[in-house]
């Protein structure tokens, strides 16, 4: 196995790409994967210690977060599509009704 | 002027290292490098041949002849198709996305190509051996095809083509869930998901799983055949309707590829269903100790009696060169008999037999499983898509769901209660059909009550 | 059609999603749009929500044509119209210049126009038949139903030498006199064809995926019907008992017993059973003629040149697709003044935007194979 | 040797698609480049053992959750490329954001070297291997001590899924003539 550095600095990195993402994005979609990306950089935080530490709580807790990215996505998407049904727009900036 | 050399040569030791690991490498990996090329060089082989047998099948069903021109009897066929698509120009559409419409047929393939890899064909024949989560490699790894689908029909840039990957999708990712759903039942008996287990258990339980969840089987073969777009599930690729659905646009070897791997995924849907329900590598009534050598030979036998009605074909064949072909069918076929035969005879080779068998079995049950998969599709018309989306969820899933319930009951009772095996497989498979009754009937109550108001609008793609 | 586009107008950016229609364009070169129709779907998602035929790819003037041909010489050219019913259109050509001419033609002739007759309205059902099945995706039936043809087409082979577009008879009655064995094969024919029509029966009838497929598909009530104009098996399936061959017989029509098989819904399955029982009692038909062919001449007294007196005539027959009409206007000349054809797969196509709006894509090609439409008699 | 290949090899991939997938204008694109980017983190996951992390992030996230996406940018047809237009307070913003995270980056990563707690080495040789890779493991903990957590899970998916059939469900029927 290698050192823990490794990982951290993918993970770091992935998370830092994801962020740029949420931020600089206006398509809501793509701000959306963006969010599963972070996701995903913390899991991989999660999978390492579980196997440093020796301890399966770790890959548990990714199973959540996978899980949880799941009910995300439907949600998001879900909102997503009424709101382009009554807006027809994805742009984040053109979103500014809180409600309509 | 041995300075160069001497400096290659340093250069050699230099990297000696590297080559001291690749060398350990092959050294360990060998027998799975072996397998795995093996199955990337026969697999388009094989699909050929799936496709020209299907043709014949389809043809003798229709009163017909079917491929009869390249080759005796067509045999020839698949190769001149190949050869064909090889060297056809390769069209990409001026509009299209080029990138993913190059790289999507290739996504299909491999992603069937790999899953193969962690089958096992046969108790001896394998590549990624024995991984924790076995099936479900296989299954999760497969059900990335559909990836390929969806992009090249987003990338084609043609109506027909999208709705054909928007229908793929919708429908694979019902049918998955069914047909993962169906495969639960399965493995809550063997309590593994090893593929290796999965095989022993059924070996030791005496009993394929086919026989203890007869309802998981139906479903899976059901969820399988719309997996592999068959018909009557093949509305993604509906010729009548939608030209040729997301490979409108493909020609020549993208084409191809496509082909190639859906046939691939049918051979992957068939193992797996080999492997949970029937039984994988055994053979019929394998705890049958005394059939051990009639059922041993018959393998060999069944082979060589290939041979001898080739032979007896041979003599009706009009023209001479189908007649030599005829001979030199059978003669294979003797030859491949011999070799099942030899380990019998010769004792150091005993050790051979299970594998040879085992393998024979496993590709026999395959083949039985895709002949059903082309009689339904030369017989049955094809579904629409709103049916389609109905029987996946309002049939299969709920059916799935309760064959979960009722297999996890019957196994508590006969193992918890000790009650007798079948007596609860019996009592659960009743209550499971009652309800799938159930389930039909609400099903054409609903259909009924839909077709009365047929215009309003429903999202199909919704389910 | 305007009124159907102004509809569409006032239905768009209303999808589901609320995204923008699909325009598909089916054909002119699509497997199953029976030749070169194209269908302009407006769809939302799989739902069509409007459609528009564009037709006349295979127009060839036929009309125009007829004023430059003499009486004769136009026969030939009806067969191409309806090319899987050569033999129906040649019939209600030659009874339409008859009743200008006011001949009568004998009995004899007239009886085996009628086992002609009924035997291409068999071929052209299975004809309609295979194709409808392979369109909603049995690939099986195509080729039983092909096989079956094959025997029919067999028989106008050795009656009068054509196989697709017969020619087989002349204006006055027939040129050919039926050959040494034609009642044989047509009741061998017969006899084989009770038990392959019982193959169909058991591939379709009671498959639920067939009923699913066709049942509530199309649906087309009495009152469109007749508003439209469809005619033959679409009209019966919508419960009208109008057949033309019972309502004002031709031919030898009126010496037969048969019934006329009715639908209730006016769905596709219903067309499919109409279908199915006319191929038994066209079945039914010949079996009654070949038994007693009447002895006698098979020409009326018409003479080498046609010229009828001026004046007009129209003759319509029940073509397996509906009633085709034959409108004849002479003004004493060899050739006449001007034919109208009242085809029937032209006025049925207009069913089409009715019948498959708000169902799904797959039904589109389910209605147009229902229609049994042939380009060649659409685009004339 | 082996392994560090196979690391490199799904870092690379990953990091290389993440940054593509926030670069692309176009939607689609960006959910291949993701699609890339979380096949990679699944070899990742198979390289530190976790076989069944592997499998789950396979079926669920490229099989599930990306369907979904893809599905969703088809339906909405924003597939042509967007005319993408970024303010400069967003990139401000941005860069700001990117600093703050990279400095704390930096400072946890390589300033550290320890992890606080255990006092575990994070650079340095590696640990020993605790963990065999065992699915079986992985479900006896999750369904005895993670149970009450699993159901809540489930139910956050249910409620999810309900949610989101009903968000996405047409209010409107347009009636038909």
């Amino acid at each position: 196995m290698m050192s823990p550095i490794h990982y951290l600095c993918l993970s770091f990195a992935l998370f830092l790409i994801g962020c740029i993402g949420v931020v600089t994005r206006r398509n809501v979609i793509v701000v959306l994967m963006s969010i599963e990306l972070i996701l995903n950089a913390v899991n991989i935080n999660l999978v390492l210690f579980s196997r440093i530490f020796g301890d399966v709580a770790g890959q548990v807790f990714a199973l959540f977060i996978i899980a949880d990215a799941a009910a995300e996505a439907a949600i998001g998407l879900g909102i997503i599509i009424a709101y382009f049904r009554n807006r027809e727009t994805l742009l984040a900036d053109e979103m500014d009704l809180l409600k309509w | 002027m041995s300075h160069p050399v001497t400096q290659a040569l340093g250069c050699v030791l230099s990297i000696s290292p590297t080559m001291q690991a690749v060398v350990a490498f092959l050294k360990t990996w060998w027998v799975e490098l072996v397998c795995g090329v093996v199955i990337v060089a026969a697999v388009p082989l094989v699909a050929g041949y799936v496709v020209l047998v299907e043709r014949k099948l389809m043809a003798d069903m229709q009163a017909r002849l079917g491929p009869m021109r390249v080759g005796p009897h067509g045999l020839l066929q698949p190769i001149a198709d190949a050869v064909k698509l090889l060297i056809k120009e390769d069209i990409i559409p001026r509009d299209a996305d080029a990138f993913i419409f190059w790289f999507a047929p290739v996504i299909s393939m491999v992603a069937a190509l790999t899953s193969m890899g962690a089958i096992y064909f046969g108790p001896a024949f394998r590549v990624a051996q024995d991984i924790n989560i076995g099936i479900l490699f296989v299954i999760g790894v497969s059900s990335l095809g559909f990836l390929g689908i969806i992009l090249g029909g987003w990338a084609s840039n043609s109506h027909y083509s999208i709705m054909g990957a928007l229908r793929s999708t919708a429908q694979l990712v019902s049918y998955e869930t069914a047909g993962g759903l169906a495969i639960i039942s399965a493995l809550l008996l063997s309590g593994s998901l090893k593929i290796r287990a999965i095989v022993d258990a059924q070996s030791d339980q005496h009993v394929w799983f086919l026989f203890l969840a007869p309802v998981a089987f139906f479903t899976y073969l059901v969820a399988s055949i719309a997996e592999t777009n068959r018909a009557p599930f093949d509305l993604p690729e509906a010729e009548s309707e939608l030209v040729a659905g997301y490979m409108t646009e493909y020609s020549g070897f993208r084409w191809a590829l496509y082909f190639l791997g859906e046939y691939a995924n049918m051979i992957v849907v068939a193992s797996v269903a080999t492997t949970l329900f029937l039984g994988g590598w055994l053979r019929p009534f394998s705890n049958v100790r005394w059939l051990d050598i009639p059922m041993g030979v018959l393998p060999a036998l069944l082979i060589a009696a290939l041979g001898v009605y080739c032979i007896y074909r041979a003599g009706k064949q009009p023209v001479k060169v189908q007649l030599g072909f005829m001979w030199v069918v059978a003669l294979c076929c003797f030859g491949v008999a011999v070799i099942y035969l030899v380990p019998w005879l010769v004792a150091p080779l005993r050790f051979a037999i299970p594998g040879l068998n085992g393998a024979f079995w496993f590709l026999f049950k395959v083949a039985v499983y895709i002949y059903v998969f082309m009689w339904l599709r030369f017989t049955l018309p094809r579904y629409r898509f709103d049916q389609l989306m109905h029987l996946g969820w309002y049939i299969l899933i709920p059916l799935a769901i309760v064959n979960i319930f009722s297999v996890g009951i019957a196994m508590f009772l006969s193992l918890e209660l000790g009650w007798n095996r079948w007596l609860a497989v019996m009592l659960t498979t009743a209550f499971t059909l009652a309800v799938s009754l159930l389930l039909v009937r609400l099903h054409d109550k609903h259909a009924s009550a839909a077709s009365s108001t047929s215009a309003v609008p429903s999202d199909s793609y919704a389910g | 059609m305007a009124d159907s586009i102004q509809n569409d107008a006032s239905q768009q950016n209303n999808t589901l999603l609320g995204a923008d229609e699909l325009v598909l364009n089916m054909g002119p070169q699509h497997p199953s749009t029976h030749g070169v129709l194209r269908v302009k779907l407006k769809l939302d998602g799989e739902r069509v929500r409007g459609t528009e035929c564009v037709i006349g790819y295979l127009h060839r003037g036929v009309e125009k044509i007829a004023e430059n041909r003499t009486y004769q010489q136009f026969a030939p050219y009806v067969d191409r119209m309806d090319y899987v019913a050569a033999v129906s259109n040649g019939l209600g050509y030659c009874e339409a210049v008859e009743k200008l001419l006011q001949v009568e033609v004998p009995i004899r002739a007239r009886v085996i126009r009628t086992i002609l007759t009924e035997l291409q309205r068999i071929a052209s059902h299975l004809v309609w038949l295979g194709t409808h099945a392979l369109d909603i995706g049995a690939l099986t039936p195509l080729f039983y139903c092909f096989r079956e043809r094959e025997e029919i087409l067999k028989i106008f082979e050795k009656y009068c030498g054509a196989r697709l577009t017969t020619h087989a008879f002349r204006i006055g009655g027939l040129q050919y006199e039926s050959y040494d064995g034609f009642e044989k094969d047509v009741e061998r024919f017969c006899k084989d064809f009770e038990r392959r029509i019982q193959d169909y029966v058991d591939l379709l009838t009671g498959n639920s995926i067939w009923i699913g497929r066709t049942r509530n598909v199309g649906v087309l009530s009495a009152e469109d019907c007749i508003a439209l104009g469809a005619t033959g098996p679409i009209l019966r399936a919508s419960g009208v008992k109008w057949d033309l061959r019972k309502a004002q017989p031709y031919a030898a029509y009126d010496r037969y017993e048969f019934e006329i098989p009715i639908g209730t819904n006016g769905d596709t399955y219903d067309r499919y059973m109409v279908r199915m029982e006319e191929m038994r009692q066209s079945r039914r038909i010949c079996l009654q003629a070949i038994e007693n062919i009447p002895e006698g001449a098979i020409f009326g007294k018409v003479g080498k040149v046609i010229k009828p007196a001026p004046g007009e005539v129209y003759h319509s027959i029940e073509a397996p697709k509906g009633i085709l009409g034959y409108y004849i206007v002479s003004d004493g000349t060899t050739q006449p003044y001007r034919v109208r054809i009242r085809p029937p797969s032209f006025v049925n196509l207009q069913a089409l935007d009715k019948m498959i709006r708000g169902h799904l894509v797959a039904d589109v090609v389910a209605v147009i194979g229902t229609l049994d439409i042939v380009l060649g008699e659409v685009d004339r | 040797m082996l392994d560090s290949i196979f690391f490199y090899f799904f870092a690379g991939v990953a990091v290389l698609s993440a940054g593509l997938m926030v670069t692309r204008r176009n939607a689609l694109h960006s959910a291949v480049c993701l699609v890339a980017t979380l096949l990679a983190i699944a070899g990742i996951f198979l390289q530190l053992r976790a076989e069944f992390l592997f499998i789950t992030q396979i079926i669920l996230y490229v099989g599930g959750i990306m369907v979904l996406f893809i599905f969703v940018i088809m339906l909405v047809r924003l597939d042509a490329p967007i005319h993408q237009i970024r303010f400069r307070l967003q990139r401000f913003v941005a860069v700001l954001v990117i600093l703050a995270l990279a400095f704390e980056g930096v400072v946890i990563l390589l300033l550290a070297r320890k992890l606080p707690g255990e006092g575990l080495l994070i650079q340095g040789s590696a640990p020993a291997d605790k963990l065999p890779p065992n699915s079986e493991a992985l479900a006896k903990s999750l369904f005895s001590d993670y149970l009450l957590p699993f159901e809540i899970a489930s139910v956050l998916l249910l409620v999810a899924m309900v949610g989101a059939v009903v968000m996405a469900k047409s209010r409107k029927r347009t009636s038909e003539s």
